[in-house]
């Protein structure tokens, strides 16, 4: 099924970083859950960045999404291999604008087809909480390495992240309860035929779910590949993940060690810290 | 089209018949970046009267964009005044902002809005005009500038100089007293220029609109500004005079690392070989019949 | 990249659906997306599917960028399907599902310029998160168009180095590092703009008058036909099944009509 | 510093010392944009001989990026041929690619690299040059465009100046033998205009190096190029010869909306007023000799 994927994936080329769930599969309550939670946690959000500010932090999360949505839909160089910049745009944005750009580029890849709209709440937590875990461990792997070494600490940080966002998607595949499936990209890996496939000709892969529908008939025999269980879902990705992790680990280090050198402020201290502007203290009530 | 090379730019008369009001006045700021590079704007004191076009010349880096970000509030000066209509621009840009219109270099980067009317409607929006008034005030300005046709497209499909229309269409939406225009020419054809200078001497004319604009393209300048200042590597106000005075200063422009226009240099030198040939003269009209009198009178 | 195309159908398309209000073409879109999510039956799926086609063609939207599109979550219902489904039926179920939903998106976001999509939603959401959805529309043209002369730098410095993998990694990371500081700059340069024309909190997008009243009327009509259909025969379960090839058939003669429209006038 | 003004470009005899070897051949090449704006680059034939200078002239949205794409391979001709080298660039860019030094419109883009110094030894190292190698041509090439100062810094964090020259060693440390340059002097100071043309002629007369460039700074052309090609909007080729020759084609000029040099305009206006006045010269040592003897003549 995995080769079918593979093949159908001219197009995988340009796939994203979420959970590629069709509408009307996963159970309601789950996905209206995710749904709830995510909203919850933009409105938090807003309302926390909407103590300082504003007028710099509107731009900047603009900006952020759309580089975000650029990077994942475009390759910039012919490695075939597009990035996904989470933890890049948690460091820079911190975890509460973090969540909220989540927000946005979740919305619109939903309007693009690339995600169910149903799944936009799901995604927004699985991206949002790659974002605050990346600029989280990323700040504390500063502190434990030192400025020097921003690459190590950034590829600790985004190995780090994608163990515990694994886990989390894990959990989701567990808590949808058999009924659904979850494809999630990790990188480069096949974890069908097991087979580290090369990331500068092909493109990348999807490592998959599957497990019987409820109440349905269980998994004909004629199905090509066995349906995975979550225990082997588990597995597969727990052991072959990491080489997909590391490759993400590498470019975000790349990135971010060439921000570090440019714009050191940028990434030590976040985008918002920064500034080379005069920031009018008392501006605004002036009416 | 037409192009108002022969349009009357004598300098100081504009500024005089209508008051010499000081609309900008920049005195020894200092301002050093973040990196160590240091721009102190010393030297001459920088001013704008009201109804006059000032130009801002100087060499790459010499602190053209510095001294009018300085003027916009941008940056706060750290040392030496700033002051727009009577106050710190960066202190109290709320109080002065909407006498101030604003087109930066890159224009692409300056439409925010996702299309073109709300662009031009983004700052009466802001400032609490209600929205009919705000979609009049929008449309005039659009008219202004003849590209009502736009109102409806988004700004990623237009041209380099249509967006540097609605741009301009944005900054006069609130009809400024003053407009301030970080090298307004760049990437224009000369058609596009000539239009361009056109309109802003319309505006001056009939709204008495104050204009400072940093530029390169020296030959526009007689044909534009009244004043004109020169700024040296490192930022010191060299020069300052109307555009004949500051031309003729050809050591100072030299120290500017200023080439003066093609005609100043022209008569430069026909002087250096006759001494008898005539004053400079900065426009195209100007110059021929001061060539054609020499020639006739000798 | 894909955005710019569908910009270029949602601004530039001049049919009545394009004409149609924003809010009535994202109240019928949360219609049909709810049939879709309601209904188990392949035929009536498919009926909405080819209700969507006929509104596509009719349209004159790009078909190959409009079902390239849908097609794209198909893919991952597909490999769904092979693995989940216990029969041929219901692995077509979710496939048609899949691409079902994703149609009618990517119908709504090619036909409502993405600012008009937002202005509705901007009104309910927080004013941070709406007015970073606007912004992120420009932002979004700025970033593909610098991130797209990148690589054309990189390619006119160095070729296409596909066969020195590292040192092709090592130039899409220096670009992406320009793109992050790029987009940093950008964010500072809009901030000062705002800034100084007078940002108080609240950008907004018009929303443009219908065109035509009739054409919104029908719209809503018509989705919200589709939603009690979908709700009726989900609740009727097996007893209307026999009838299932009736709104199917309705849809393709629709469908059918709509392509002989289109290639009658051209 | 100096103003190269009076260098002799006189045409023709450039190209032909070194031969007539067409190094870029553009022959009615038509580009459908997605959006369906169409370019057809039609009309004459748009050749550049080895060694020579070539300047393409055209209002905004004429085609002369379009142009340029089309001869680093970078749009595909969908009709009509392009050659560079005798190749398609659009098919072999890699057989030529080291051959070509290129200089887009916004530098900005261009600068890839975390410091200046591995910013302009990209290219070396892109194609496999030992370090010490790649490390001498790039200390080389800032040499030559006299930054050498410059080479630890940061590019984002230079002046627009600055970095167009950064650039511009970047594309020149293969040492090609042609180099494309979009609009090269946007942006830059008159000195530095100066600065950059001397440095071309110079790069033209040691090494042979054929430049292709598109330009709005009408009065430079005449001082630059050997050759010159006006565009018209849509596309055509209306034009081709000598600055002089294009210059005197008053009417093809107004039909590209180009408004010819403040000279060649201050001549037509002497000529206007007095049948006698002399045949436009373009350079200003070139015109006050000739304004002289047409006064002493007189
Ligand atoms: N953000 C910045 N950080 C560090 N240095 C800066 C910054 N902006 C400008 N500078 C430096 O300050 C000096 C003045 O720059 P400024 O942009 O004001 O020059 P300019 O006269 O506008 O030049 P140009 O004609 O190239 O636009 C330059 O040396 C420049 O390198
Ligand atoms: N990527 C694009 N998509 C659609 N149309 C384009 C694109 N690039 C250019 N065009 C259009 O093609 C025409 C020629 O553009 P081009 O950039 O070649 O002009 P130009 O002569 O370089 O203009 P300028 O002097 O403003 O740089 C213009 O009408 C322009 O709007
Ligand atoms: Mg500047
Ligand atoms: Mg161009």
């Amino acid at each position: 099924m995995l080769v079918a994927s593979h093949a159908l994936g001219g197009k995988a080329e340009r796939t994203v970083s979420h959970i590629h769930i069709p509408d009307g599969v996963l159970p309601v309550w789950l996905w209206a859950t995710g749904w709830m939670a995510a909203l919850a946690l933009v409105w938090i959000a807003s309302a926390v960045a909407k103590r300082t500010d504003i007028r710099r932090k509107v731009p900047l999360l603009g900006v952020v999404a759309a580089l975000v949505l650029v990077s994942m839909s475009s390759e910039i160089v012919p490695i075939a291999y597009h990035v996904n910049l989470t933890v890049v745009a948690g460091v820079l944005l911190g975890p509460w604008l973090g969540i909220i750009t989540a927000f946005i580029v979740e919305v619109v890849l939903a309007l693009l087809g690339h995600g169910g709209v149903t799944v936009i709440g799901l995604n927004t937590l699985m991206i949002g909480g790659e974002m605050v875990l990346g600029w989280a461990l990323f700040r504390l792997a500063v502190r434990a390495l030192g400025r020097p070494r921003v690459r190590w600490a950034t590829v600790a940080a985004t190995i780090l992240t994608l163990a515990v966002t694994t886990t989390a998607l894990v959990g989701v595949v567990a808590l949808a309860g058999g009924g659904s499936a979850a494809t999630r990209e990790t990188g480069a890996l096949d974890p069908a035929s097991l087979q580290f496939a090369d990331p500068f000709g092909g493109g990348v892969f999807s490592i998959n779910t599957m497990r019987g529908e409820v109440g349905a008939a269980p998994v004909a025999g004629e199905a090509p590949a066995p349906g995975l269980s979550v225990a082997r879902f588990a597995a597969v990705v727990y052991t072959l993940g990491p080489i997909g992790w590391l490759l993400e680990a590498l470019i975000q280090a790349a990135i971010l060690g060439y921000v570090a050198r440019v714009r050191p402020g940028l990434v030590f201290a976040g985008a918002l810290a920064e500034s080379g502007r005069s920031l009018p203290s008392h501006e605004g009530g002036q009416h | 089209m037409t192009t108002p090379r022969s349009y009357p730019a004598t300098g100081h008369d504009h500024a005089h018949t209508h008051g010499c009001e000081t609309v900008v006045r920049v005195s020894c700021v200092k301002h050093a970046y973040e990196d160590g590079t240091q721009v102190d704007l010393c030297g001459l004191e920088f001013t704008a009267d009201k109804s006059s076009r000032v130009a801002i010349l100087g060499p790459n880096g010499s602190g053209k964009t510095t001294l009018l970000f300085h003027v916009l509030g941008l940056l706060a000066a750290q040392e030496g005044e700033v002051e727009v209509f009577g106050v710190d621009p960066a202190r109290d840009w709320a109080a002065i902002r909407r006498r101030i219109g604003v087109v930066l270099q890159n224009v692409d980067e300056q439409l925010i809005s996702p299309t073109v009317f709300d662009d031009v409607a983004f700052s009466p929006r802001q400032y609490g005009v209600p929205e009919a008034e705000a979609g009049r005030l929008a449309r005039e300005a659009l008219d202004l500038l003849g590209i009502a046709e736009l109102a409806g497209r988004v700004p990623h499909n237009l041209s380099g100089g249509e967006k540097r229309k609605v741009a301009l269409a944005g900054a006069l939406v609130m009809d400024p007293d003053l407009l301030v225009l970080d090298e307004p020419f760049e990437g224009l054809d000369p058609s596009s220029r000539a239009d361009l200078i056109e309109l802003l001497h319309r505006l001056t004319d009939e709204r008495g609109l104050t204009t400072v604009m940093s530029t390169h393209d020296i030959d526009t300048v007689p044909e534009f500004a009244d004043f004109a200042y020169v700024l040296q590597p490192g930022g010191r106000i060299a020069l300052k005079g109307t555009p004949a005075e500051v031309f003729a200063a050809a050591d100072a422009m030299k120290a500017s690392n200023i080439r003066p226009p093609v005609l100043a240099e022209l008569f430069a030198a026909l002087r250096a070989a006759d001494p008898s040939a005539p004053a400079p003269a900065l426009t195209v009209t100007e110059a021929a019949d001061a060539i054609e009198r020499w020639k006739r009178g000798a | 990249m894909d955005i710019r195309a569908v910009d270029l159908s949602s601004t530039t398309g001049r049919s009545a659906l394009h004409g149609a209000a924003p809010v009535t073409k994202l109240l019928s879109f949360a219609f049909v997306l709810a049939a879709v999510v309601v209904q188990q039956n392949l035929l009536v799926i498919m009926a909405i599917g080819m209700a969507l086609s006929a509104l596509a063609i009719g349209s004159r939207l790009r078909l190959g960028l409009v079902f390239g599109l849908a097609a794209y979550p198909g893919i991952f219902a597909i490999v769904f399907a092979f693995a989940a489904a216990p029969d041929a039926l219901t692995g077509s179920l979710f496939v048609a599902k899949a691409m079902t939903a994703a149609l009618a998106a990517v119908v709504l976001i090619c036909t409502t310029p993405y600012p008009q999509v937002f202005a509705p939603v901007q009104r309910i959401v927080p004013g941070v998160v709406g007015d970073a959805m606007l912004m992120t529309y420009r932002s979004l043209f700025l970033l593909a168009e610098k991130s797209d002369r990148l690589r054309i730098a990189v390619r006119l410095r160095s070729g296409l180095a596909r066969r020195q993998p590292i040192r092709a990694a090592r130039a899409a990371a220096a670009a992406l590092g320009g793109l992050v500081l790029y987009a940093f700059d950008l964010s500072q340069r809009e901030y000062d703009v705002m800034r100084l024309r007078g940002y108080e909190g609240r950008l907004r997008a018009t929303l443009p008058h219908p065109l035509d009243p009739r054409v919104d009327a029908a719209l809503i009509v018509a989705a919200s036909a589709l939603l009690a259909l979908a709700i009726v025969f989900r609740l009727a379960g097996a007893g209307l099944t026999p009838y299932s090839w009736l709104p199917t058939a309705g849809a393709l003669l629709a469908l059918l009509a709509v392509v002989a429209w289109r290639l009658i006038r051209r």
